[in-house]
């Protein structure tokens, strides 16, 4: 028998999964599971400590579109190569297959994928007699979140993430500097927080958030603005499209039937204005259950697997964006008002291509790099400063310049 | 100045009857010690005089004026504790200092007092010393410089020396007398150690179980004990006491002979016995013997006695004095 | 005077006074548990609901559902027993040695002892990870029974050193003329003497290696870990989640918790450090 | 009893404890002296070089460094502070006759079995929320604006939070101490005519000084350390402004994986904790005879 | 059977000569006390002979056989601890036994000893109590017991009765006394109290910084001091020491006279003084006075004497006892 050790984040998704694991025990006798559910930075920083260290306690790690090409280009994650015949690896959303393969191979299997985008409150917007046509731009949405700020009545503008980290408040800064024209890196490597771009973009962030935005603002992260939105103290809320199936439960939601969604907000360009992001699961190098632990991967990201989730819990709650079947089923479609959305997000985050300005760094909302966790941590803690009104923006962003420069240099980039 | 009085005091503790009622005139300068078995109540009584804790009824009048409801500081008397419950963190100085400070006395007045205190007391040299660095004596000595310095109506000590040794108890307890007849204060002294008592005081309290048994001279109190438990308790080693035939003989339930007043003879006397062991201090010697038809008795003999254990020998009480007690206990005058 | 309240009233008062401010230090933990038996709208409900609300148990009952609580509730109680027992035997010999057979550099030692427990554990975290590696004990119940062991065995032997300290030595020299040799000295002796020392500081150290997280999160992935581990996995899912984390919270507490009020008395009479003399 | 037996005896016993503690400290602390001088970043493997004291050069230009370091010592410092006098105040209330003190007393010391974890969590979401957390109804109902702990406040909320962890613990410790305070002093210093303050000040309070200090050692050991509580709560932030040493190397170990930077970060930690321990030993030296 | 013989024993702890070379004998059954002023070393001496501590130099014979390497129990001795040193966990019962126990005796052999042990000493019936439970006195007993139970060569005492209120310690003593003369074990007491010295030992060691001063019997002791140190030490109150013009007419430094050697008369004598205090303990009085030309004596008297201070009064040293000691404070023999 065969134990399978599986590291993974403590969402709705991964949760479902575990619970729907007899189907592949009983396809698979002989392999076991055992889960190590962990909170998002907990569960990296472990994998990661176990990869790099090559101390092989998991068999299977989830693991992000971030760590993913680092790692298949260090050669520490197993090829993806025996998925088996009926798993049509092209099927995958292209964007995503490109983020996770390296040299063509395949190195980590998607299990859901998001991009962001705009949920609002279609009563809110409706009394406050505003439509929105086309793509808005942030000077809009300021003006929208302004209309919409009513804190007597316990409803704010605007939900932002404002809590620092590179996977929290970052995610959307990033996509705001590169709808403002913004990049991380020049081609030598050389932050750029010095430039108008930035300064532009973070205005901007501070400006709505502080002003429209709920208190606390700082200390709020995916969860926490989930949790306002559903309670409805949010008018809008620009986050991961996976939010649209929470927000639309009525189960956890209290404005479940009165959201709207549309695509983030654009500046002097769309691109790269929304963010793409998927969780993956991935087999170490180090692992000595390669095959089962493929088998287990092929079945969780396969297309059956989203046929087990609707046949349990209903195609609104299947893992989306992985598969563009998924978005030609109609069924899923009726059920997920928000499935066309979600698929134009994603369809349009390239992690290539995500800024104005050429750059020499893969993806959209971060820097597929190992500094990169440490530098977005930085900075995404400047920017919540900034945020919290300890520093001006201008310090906040020469703060940002000099740390980065200083790390960059560290790691021998200049 | 400290007349104190005491009138029908009641202590209880939940439903312990403590100190079941007590009545009891100190005259001012007096040298007053409490004595009595452990359990008694002498401590009780002096912290209710001290107004460490609540009378359960009755009137605590110092100087005329009836306290009870004062609190410690107001009635102005001072106490030495067992323990000495010295301030371990402060000097001798300000341990001495504290109740004037407290007082709010200004520093120069203090500054005179204490050193005026610690001269009577030999601690001048000591002043700056915390009390942990200070022997057991000196200690003392703070404690009592502390009680000192705030001119009480009167000195409460609670078994003072019982911690000291042997010696040291000796020369303390001459400071202590020596100390009353300095200040002439009014001084209340508990202890269950006889030679203290005897020695210091004017007048002897023997209290049990929270009664007053007798109250009285020392020389009174030794001469004349009001019944057998006084009796009993004052003078060391212990009064004999003889009952059956032998006390009969003489009209009482129990005749009381004390060991220094049995002649003691190897040939003849009134009473028969047996050494069992003989100490011998040089200066004295201590029999105890086994009488015959009487059971265990006590001798005290002068000077060295070359007896030693199955030895026989006759006692002789001095028929002068000797004590009889009724039945009760109580005391029949001769 | 014992009681500074004459009156019933007074006492009553006072009673009043010091079960406000008990309760107000309680609070946060009545709050959890409370919650714990929410909805998750009717947690973040404002205004705070107390006690009308929909007690339910489906939180706990999810819980117990998505993880095996009872696995990590059981490491954890291995871990915080192995490394206290094992932190004992070390202690109880060490001690013994500092507390009747001082040296000059006793004292030395002892603070040496407790200044290890001023590194930062991150800043060594990679070099024992590797060791880890190397000798195979990571996620292994013994490997982190080592790590807690050797993290507490300098309060450990501190506060065993100062129960002994009060231990008059002519007992032990007593059992000696009575023909005891060194272990039953010690076992017959010594260890029933220092009782209430012995059973505070092992609650302490239970205490301590309940709630260690740090160590016990990035040593374990499954098989040692106990319920900081756990914990760490109700942090912050997705969705409301307040009710439920309290929940998975209770479930993570309420052991130690419950040994703590049973022992507080030991735990009360023993915890001095040595601070009273 | 210093037989020479005895004295072996002494010497072999206390022997296991010392070499288990020395390897436990020599061990990694050796290994992080070396890795502080090399490049070197858990994820670049195999390209570990040599670079002598660049690690410490550029740990102790961070800015990042003087502010973590001001937030270590404010932390420990105010936690030291709140918990000392509340641990007085509640052992002087527990000390007192109240119906019911067991039960009391339990409910005090209980934060002190929380997980520091679960104390984050529950402060930082149910208590702390500025739009649905306990403390903001009660501003609220009071007709005020919640204050925005993590935000406006974010290093007095960790501290509140770590004080609250850490109360019990000093409160037992105080309290026994009170317990132990001889009665006849008490009484000493009342018949000299001190009020209840008075015998607090001139008399419980020095008696307290050598719990106190107990107190203040033990806790500053686990408070230079504080770590769980910001990592749930603020993650450093906002700014630099809850990140204490700790954090700040793990921002390095774990966030960068920079490993070289995080032992020279890990070293300086050490230096400067000796730093606190001399400071405390002499604090002890004089109060303690331990 | 006990014989113990110290040869040129030394202790040193550090580089202070604790014990600076002691030679005795001891012989079997005979009650030996160590006597001297608190830190002379008589405990260390005794934990010498129990080999709590180790020597420095010299040899510990029991019964001819050189210990001084043997572990404490090896060596067949037992002792009674100043603090009793009992196992406060453990029954009476339990706490004599533990011995037998540690020696692995059969339990029925254990029970028989222990029962026999408890029977000699009143304790029958505590046995099932812990010690706390326990008065002093009865502590005091099972710590006897602990010790008698394992037939040891020789008892060892460490001021055993120091603990103990005055009443309780003169029974204690006549205990004790009597288990000498039961068992007829030897028997080493330190005590700094003269009176049990006196009374209890056969032969009696003075020590005095680590030196043996004097060794002999009590009597012996009392009569023929050999310096002024062991005269001023055995007897109490302490020896009266002139020196001065009244010594150097006698021919030496200074002469001793013991307080109950003093003829007193209020009319004449040999030597004038001034009573400053007088102690009247019924039995006897002490009198503190100022001797004119000499300085502060102590008279001790027989009975009552009216007297009190300022009276003048007359002394007559007994010219049979007086002591002469010569500058070096050695006594020069009449
Ligand atoms: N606070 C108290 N609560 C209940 N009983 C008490 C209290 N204080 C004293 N007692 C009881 O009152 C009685 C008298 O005690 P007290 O201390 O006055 O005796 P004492 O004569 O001073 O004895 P000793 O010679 O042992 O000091 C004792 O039986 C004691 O147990
Ligand atoms: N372990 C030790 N280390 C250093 N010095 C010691 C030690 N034990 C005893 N001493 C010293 O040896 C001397 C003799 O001590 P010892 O205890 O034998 O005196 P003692 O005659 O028993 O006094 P006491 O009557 O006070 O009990 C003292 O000066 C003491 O300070
Ligand atoms: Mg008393
Ligand atoms: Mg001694």
């Amino acid at each position: 028998e065969t134990k399978l050790t599986i590291a993974t984040v403590n969402n709705g998704d991964m949760i479902r999964m575990q619970k729907l694991t007899d189907d592949f025990t009983k396809k698979n006798p002989d392999i076991s599971l055992e889960w190590v559910t962990l909170e998002e930075n907990t569960l990296r920083q472990r994998v990661t400590t176990d990869i790099a260290t090559n101390s092989g306690q998991y068999d299977i790690m989830t693991i992000g579109t971030y760590e993913a090409p680092i790692w298949a280009k260090k050669g520490w994650l197993a090829p993806l190569e025996n998925l088996g015949a009926d798993y049509d690896v092209d099927d995958i959303m292209p964007s995503i297959r490109s983020a996770l393969s390296n040299d063509d191979k395949l190195y980590a299997a998607p299990f859901y994928a998001e991009s962001s985008m705009m949920m609002y409150r279609k009563d809110l917007f409706e009394k406050a007699g505003i439509e929105i046509n086309g793509r808005l731009t942030w000077d809009q949405t300021l003006d929208i979140a302004k209309k919409l700020n009513d804190p007597a009545n316990g409803v704010y503008g605007i939900c932002l993430r404002g809590k620092a980290g590179w996977g929290e408040n970052m995610a959307l800064i990033s996509t705001m500097g590169n709808a403002y024209g913004a990049r991380w890196f020049d081609e030598e490597w050389k932050p750029e927080f010095n430039g108008q771009e930035w300064k532009d973009a973070l205005s901007m962030y501070v400006d709505i958030l502080g002003k429209y935005g709920p208190p606390g603002a700082t200390s709020n992260g995916f969860n926490e603005n989930l949790s306002l939105f559903n309670a409805g103290k949010c008018g809008m809320w620009i986050d991961a499209t996976v939010a649209a199936s929470f927000v639309t439960n009525p189960k956890d939601s209290k404005v479940a039937d009165k959201v709207g969604f549309t695509e983030a907000p654009c500046a002097v360009t769309c691109t790269g204005a929304n963010w793409l992001w998927a969780w993956n699961l991935a087999i170490p190098a180090s692992s000595k259950n390669t095959e089962a632990a493929e088998k287990f991967i092929a079945w969780a990201t396969s297309k059956s697997y989203l046929e087990l989730v609707a046949s349990k819990d209903g195609w609104a709650n299947v893992p989306p964006g992985t598969r563009m079947s998924l978005y030609q089923n109609e069924k899923y479609l009726d059920a997920a008002p928000f499935a066309i959305k979600t698929l134009a997000a994603i369809d349009s985050a390239d992690p290539i291509n995500s800024t104005l300005k050429p750059k020499p760094y893969v993806g959209v909302q971060f820097a597929a790099i190992p500094e990169f966790q440490g530098i977005g941590t930085v900075v995404g803690q400047q920017f919540s400063a900034a945020l919290a009104g300890q520093v001006t923006v201008d310090q906040a962003l020469a703060n940002a310049q000099e740390s980065t420069d200083r790390t960059m240099q560290k790691a021998g980039y200049y | 100045m400290g007349a104190i009085r005491l009138e029908n005091v009641k202590k209880t503790f939940g439903n312990i009857d403590v100190i079941p009622g007590v009545d009891l005139e100190i005259n001012d300068g007096e040298f007053v010690v409490f004595v009595g078995p452990s359990g008694c109540g002498k401590s009780t009584l002096l912290r209710l005089i001290a107004g460490l804790e609540d009378v359960t009824a009755g009137k605590i009048l110092i100087n005329d004026v009836d306290m009870v409801n004062e609190s410690p500081a107001k009635r102005g008397l001072s106490m030495v504790f067992q323990s000495y419950a010295l301030y371990p963190h402060m000097t001798v100085y300000n341990n001495i200092a504290f109740g004037l400070k407290m007082a709010g006395e200004p520093k120069a007045v203090i500054d005179e007092k204490v050193r005026n205190a610690a001269g009577i007391l030999n601690l001048t040299d000591y002043l700056e010393r915390r009390p942990g660095a200070l022997s057991g004596g000196q200690r003392q000595r703070v404690a009592i410089g502390r009680a000192i310095v705030r001119n009480p109506a009167a000195f409460l000590f609670d078994e003072p020396l019982s911690n000291l040794d042997a010696s040291l108890r000796v020369n303390m307890r001459l400071e202590i007398t020596g100390l009353h007849q300095e200040l002439k204060t009014t001084m209340i002294y508990v202890t269950h150690d006889q030679v203290e008592a005897m020695t210091m005081a004017d007048k002897i309290v023997v209290l049990q179980a929270g009664r007053v048994e007798q109250v009285g001279k020392p020389m009174d109190l030794y001469a004349k004990p009001a019944n057998k438990f006084v009796a009993g308790f004052i003078g060391s080693p212990k009064m004999n006491f003889i009952e059956g035939d032998y006390a009969r003989a003489r009209n009482c339930a129990c005749v009381g002979v004390r060991p220094e007043h049995l002649l003691l003879s190897t040939e003849q006397g009134e009473i028969a016995a047996t050494v069992k062991i003989a100490e011998h201090l040089g200066a004295e010697t201590y029999l105890h013997v086994n009488a015959d038809n009487i059971g265990p008795m006590t001798v005290r003999a002068t000077g060295e006695v070359p007896l030693s254990g199955n030895d026989r020998v006759w006692l002789t009480p001095d028929p002068e004095r000797i004590h009889r007690f009724d039945a009760s206990g109580n005391a029949i005058s001769n | 005077m014992d009681s500074k309240f004459k009156t019933p009233f007074g006492q009553f008062a006072y009673s009043v006074f010091a079960w406000i401010v008990g309760l107000t230090v309680f609070f946060p933990i009545l709050w959890m548990v409370l919650t714990s038996f929410k909805s998750e709208l009717d947690a973040v409900n404002m205004p705070p609901l107390f006690f009308d609300f929909n007690w339910t148990l489906e939180n706990y009952s999810g819980i117990l559902e998505q993880s095996n609580y009872f696995k990590f509730a059981m490491n954890s109680i291995i871990l915080s027993f192995g490394s206290t027992f094992l932190g004992l035997i070390f202690a109880v010999t060490c001690a013994w040695a500092m507390a009747f057979n001082p040296t000059k550099r006793t004292k030395d030692t002892l603070l040496w002892m407790l200044s290890t427990k001023m590194m930062p554990p991150v800043g060594v975290l990679v070099p024992i990870y590797l060791v880890f590696r190397d000798w195979g004990l990571l996620d292994t119940r013994f490997g982190l029974i080592m790590v807690l062991f050797l993290m507490n065995l300098p309060i450990m032997v501190w506060m065993l050193y100062t129960y002994f300290k009060e231990i008059p030595k002519d007992i032990l020299e007593a059992a000696r003329m009575d023909g005891a040799t060194l272990p039953k000295e010690i076992i017959f002796v010594l260890l029933p003497m220092a009782l209430p020392g012995i059973a505070s500081t092992m609650l302490l150290n239970i205490i301590l290696a309940w709630n260690e997280a740090f160590w016990t999160l990035n040593l374990t992935t499954s098989d040692a870990a106990p319920l900081t581990a756990f914990i760490a996995s109700y942090s912050s899912p997705e969705g409301l989640f307040w009710a439920k984390l309290s929940a998975a919270s209770t479930l993570a507490v309420a052991p130690i918790l419950i040994v703590g009020w049973f022992s507080q008395k030991q735990l009360v009479r023993g915890l001095t450090f040595g601070a009273v003399k | 009893m210093s037989t020479r037996a005895s004295t072996l005896a002494g010497r072999v016993m206390s022997a296991p404890s010392i070499i288990a503690l020395f390897l436990w400290m020599i061990v990694p602390l050796g290994m992080t002296i070396y890795f502080s001088f090399l490049r070197y970043n858990l994820l670049s493997p195999g390209m570990e070089e040599w670079i002598g004291f660049v690690n410490y050069k550029f740990f102790l230009t961070d800015h990042a460094f003087f502010a973590s370091l001001a937030n270590t010592l404010i932390l420990v410092g105010s936690v030291l502070v709140m918990t000392v006098i509340g641990g007085i105040l509640l052992g002087l209330m527990l000390d007192q006759p109240i119906f019911g003190r067991g039960i009391l007393r339990i409910l005090v010391i209980s934060p002190f079995f929380i997980m520091p974890t679960v104390n984050a969590l529950v402060w930082k979401n149910l208590l702390m929320n500025p739009v649905s957390g306990f403390f903001a109804w009660i501003s609220t109902s009071l007709g005020l604006q919640p204050i925005d702990w993590f935000t406006h406040a974010p290093l007095t909320a960790i501290i509140i939070m770590v004080a609250w962890q850490w109360l019990p613990f000093a409160t037992l410790i105080l309290l026994t101490a009170l317990q132990s305070l001889d009665r006849d002093q008490k009484e000493a210093a009342q018949m000299d005519g001190a009020g209840p303050v008075s015998i607090f000040f001139y008399i419980t309070l020095p008696h307290l000084s050598r719990a106190i200090t107990v107190v203040i050692l033990i806790e500053t050991i686990f408070l230079l350390s504080v770590f769980a509580e910001i990592f749930v709560t603020t993650g450093g932030g906002p700014g630099l402004s809850t990140t204490n040493i700790a954090f700040l190397v793990y921002t390095q170990a774990l966030l960068q994986y920079d490993v070289g930077g995080a032992s020279a970060g890990g070293i300086v930690a050490v230096i400067l904790a000796n730093i606190v321990a001399i400071f405390l030993v002499r604090l002890i030296g004089k109060n303690l005879d331990a």
